[in-house]
């Protein structure tokens, strides 16, 4: 908490104003190619129409991932360099991560529906989704029971890099435990090949979705430092007031 | 009542801000049930027959351990003791501080309930059902909880103990509770007939568990 | 006919991710919003900001000529 | 008003805390309960305000709301401060002004008596020691009870802020209140009687007579 902790946040806080804009007019020219694209490509000879949800589910499947893996570098950063910018980093990160990762359940929910005939099946991808989800609310749960930032940073931390470590280990037993269980009637992604008509628009909006994040994820990062200024003024006002 | 009016918004905004236990008890109430398929396999058949008794089971669960700091967390700042001077009965203020946790954690898992009961495969009527049976019974669950927190208010290891006294108490929440979903999962037994006692079960611990639990803090103080 | 069958799916996850972004983009909005109202507050209570920042400037500044 | 206690006793744990306690307060009145540590300082206010069972020996208000108990028209200021550190200043006193009833002073006006009103934004958790009494003491304004028990009232206070405190005290004992105050130092302020406790001393450690073990302890 000390002064120096202030000075790399406010150069963060003046890249930010000037950046902000700029992400905010992209994100939105990325999504409406993205879109138009989304809507003039083909329906897909197996599934039909329902492959529109695709262009939902998948970048934010990624994003899921990405939020997790920005979170992890960050934990390293709060853990090893003891940098102030990487805990506000891993905080607003986590709940981008858990909203991302919602939304790809509700719309793999709504589109399994269509395909399997039910929202939800114990399938391997996605119970370790929502492992993921449950993992994010734990951050999260963590972040809020923690008063003190910089202690409530390096629990996170500590459990951030454990969840990086154990998810492709929990990844690996759900799909070793449900072909155990449940052979082939899971859904098979990679089965049919994708068509670049296809294809184009997804990769447009997984780029459009990326920019969204990055946009958030900056916007939030200053929330935080502001919110982290003023916990010190106030601490400093309780202090000084004697 | 202002008095207890004051006291309900001062947990309820308690249970909110940083450090307050709202939805944890919901996430915690999801965790258990996303374990149990791992434990008895991904059979949807079989999720489908249990999964009223494991919605129920976590919903007890996650009740019972959010209201370990119910009194404790005022014993330890001295609240408790001007809680006790209050010229409200202490009945009422014990009442409305179980209010106020059903209203921050019961009532959040009963609204998460149908969200969940989607995972183990219940379709729509089955769950209508169970947050029907959830929403009556829940009460029953935090104003029995009352009597357990305010006898472990002051012991350090207060939650397990919580947990030891308090679990025998909720069988039969637990078990006309689980036979009303049951009965509108489509099970022989009529749906009226438990619900009513889940019912009467809960209006009885309305009143019981405020007694109880306010005779409990009035020897616990000393 | 599938195309119909199918919509209402469509339709609702495309509302859901209006929805989740939706309550994103309010969510830093309002914070944002929050914490300005918090920092005019002090600042108005006439503790500084900006010399506080200022100060911690200068301190980095003096690090760097250290190192 | 005036309380009186006679030949009280207080037991906790099968040990007897105090016994053969007398004394009086009266409007305008403060009493000054002193002692080393042990001797049943905290125990006796405790007591007065039910918060423990009287073992022996009777309790009487005159004067009073007959319809009340004596703690119901008391203030009791334990060793704690009963704030939550998550509620702001404002809120934590908001709170107990609402639950104790009978608003008399505004929230407001109470905080600055106690020289907080610049910080009631600001969550309690942030608050000094010595902060976090004077919010507990605000509550003494915030809501006018013509008793007051406190215990260690000065402890954690500055010299300045023990002065203000001095001034409240007397300004209460000219409305007619009176004060039970727990203590070790002075309390600052004039016409204090003092009652000191344990001056018996060797009662402390022994079982209480009236246990049903103490016969059987004595006898092997």
């Amino acid at each position: 908490m000390s002064l120096t902790d202030l000075a790399n946040p406010s150069r963060f806080l003046k890249f930010a104003n000037r950046v902000l804009p700029w992400l905010g007019g992209v994100t939105v020219i990325a999504f409406a190619i993205g879109l138009n694209q989304a809507m003039g490509a083909p329906d897909d000879y197996q599934q039909g129409a329902t492959v529109k949800i695709m262009y939902l589910h998948v970048p934010s499947a990624w994003l899921g991932m990405l939020a997790w893996g920005v979170m992890s570098i960050a934990a390293l950063g709060t853990l090893v360099w003891r940098h102030p910018l990487a805990d506000v980093a891993a905080k607003s990160a986590a709940p981008l991560g858990a909203a991302f990762t919602l939304l790809c359940l509700v719309t793999g929910a709504l589109w399994g529906r269509p395909e399997w005939g039910t929202y939800w099946v114990w399938d391997a991808r996605l119970t370790s989704e929502l492992v993921l989800f449950l993992l994010y609310l734990g951050v999260i749960a963590l972040w809020r029971t923690v008063e003190d930032p910089s202690r409530a940073a390096r629990a996170a931390a500590i459990l951030t890099l454990v969840g990086a470590v154990d998810l492709p280990i929990i990844k690996f037993s759900v799909d070793w435990w449900n072909t155990l269980h449940q052979g082939e009637s899971v859904f098979r992604f990679g089965g049919s090949t994708i068509y670049p008509t296809i294809l184009v628009p997804l990769l447009v909006m997984a780029v459009a979705f990326t920019l969204l994040f990055v946009t958030l994820q900056i916007a939030a990062m200053r929330n935080e430092i502001l919110r982290r200024r003023v916990r010190t003024l106030r601490l400093m006002q309780a202090q000084a007031a004697s | 009542m202002t008095s207890l009016g004051a006291l309900l918004i001062r947990d309820m905004r308690l249970a909110v801000r940083v450090g307050g236990g709202a939805l944890m008890g919901v996430l915690f109430f999801l965790v258990v049930v996303t374990l149990v398929p791992f434990a008895i396999g991904p059979d949807l058949a079989l999720l489908e027959r249990i999964g009223p008794a494991v919605l129920w089971l976590a919903a007890l669960l996650a009740n019972l351990l959010a209201l370990d700091r119910l009194f404790a967390a005022d014993h330890e700042d001295g609240s408790l003791d001007l809680l006790l001077m209050s010229r409200a009965p202490l009945e009422l203020v014990v009442a409305v501080k179980g209010l106020a946790h059903w209203l921050t954690t019961g009532l959040p898992l009963v609204i998460a309930a149908p969200l969940i009961g989607l995972l183990l495969n219940l379709d729509g009527a089955a769950q209508a059902g169970l947050v029907l049976t959830l929403l009556v019974g829940t009460p029953a669950l935090t104003f029995i909880g009352l009597i357990g927190a305010a006898i472990a208010v002051a012991l350090r290891r207060g939650g397990l103990l919580l947990a030891v006294l308090v679990l025998p108490l909720t069988v039969p929440v637990l078990i006309f509770g689980v036979a009303a979903a049951n009965a509108v999962l489509g099970g022989a037994a009529p749906f009226g007939t438990p619900f009513t006692i889940l019912c009467a079960l809960s209006l009885a611990s309305l009143v019981i568990g405020p007694f109880a639990a306010a005779a409990a803090l009035r020897q616990e103080i000393e | 006919m599938e195309a119909i069958n199918h919509l209402p799916f469509i339709v609702a996850s495309y509302a859901a991710a209006v929805v989740v972004v939706g309550v994103l983009i309010a969510w830093v909005a309002i914070d944002f919003r929050a914490q300005r109202r918090a920092l005019a507050e002090l600042e108005m209570r006439g503790f500084a900001r900006r010399s506080a920042a200022a100060r911690s400037d200068t301190t980095l500044a003096q690090a760097k000529e250290q190192a | 008003m005036r309380l009186s206690a006679s030949n009280l006793a207080c037991h906790r744990g099968g040990r007897e805390v105090f016994a053969g306690v007398s004394f009086t307060v009266a409007s305008g009145e403060v009493l000054a309960v002193t002692g080393r540590n042990g001797a049943g300082k905290s125990s006796l206010l405790r007591t007065v305000v039910g918060l423990l069972r009287i073992a022996q020996g009777s309790l009487t208000l005159e004067g009073g709301n007959p319809e009340l108990t004596i703690a119901e028209q008391a203030h009791y200021l334990g060793h704690q401060d009963a704030l939550k550190p998550s509620l702001s200043v404002a809120e934590n006193l908001e709170f107990w002004t609402g639950f104790l009833g009978r608003k008399a002073a505004d929230v407001a006006a109470a905080l600055a008596a106690v020289g907080l009103d610049s910080l009631a934004g600001l969550p309690a958790a942030y608050l000094s020691a010595g902060q976090r009494r004077r919010l507990s003491i605000a509550r003494l304004f915030a809501v006018k009870r013509s008793i007051w028990l406190l215990d260690e009232p000065m402890s954690t206070l500055d010299a300045a802020a023990q002065d203000r405190l001095g001034g409240l005290m007397r300004a209460h004992l000219a409305e007619g209140g009176f004060i039970l105050a727990a203590t070790h130092g002075p309390l600052g302020i004039e016409a204090t009687r003092e009652l000191r406790l344990g001056e018996v001393g060797s009662a402390l450690a022994q079982p209480s007579a009236s246990s049903p073990w103490s016969a059987e302890t004595k006898a092997s």
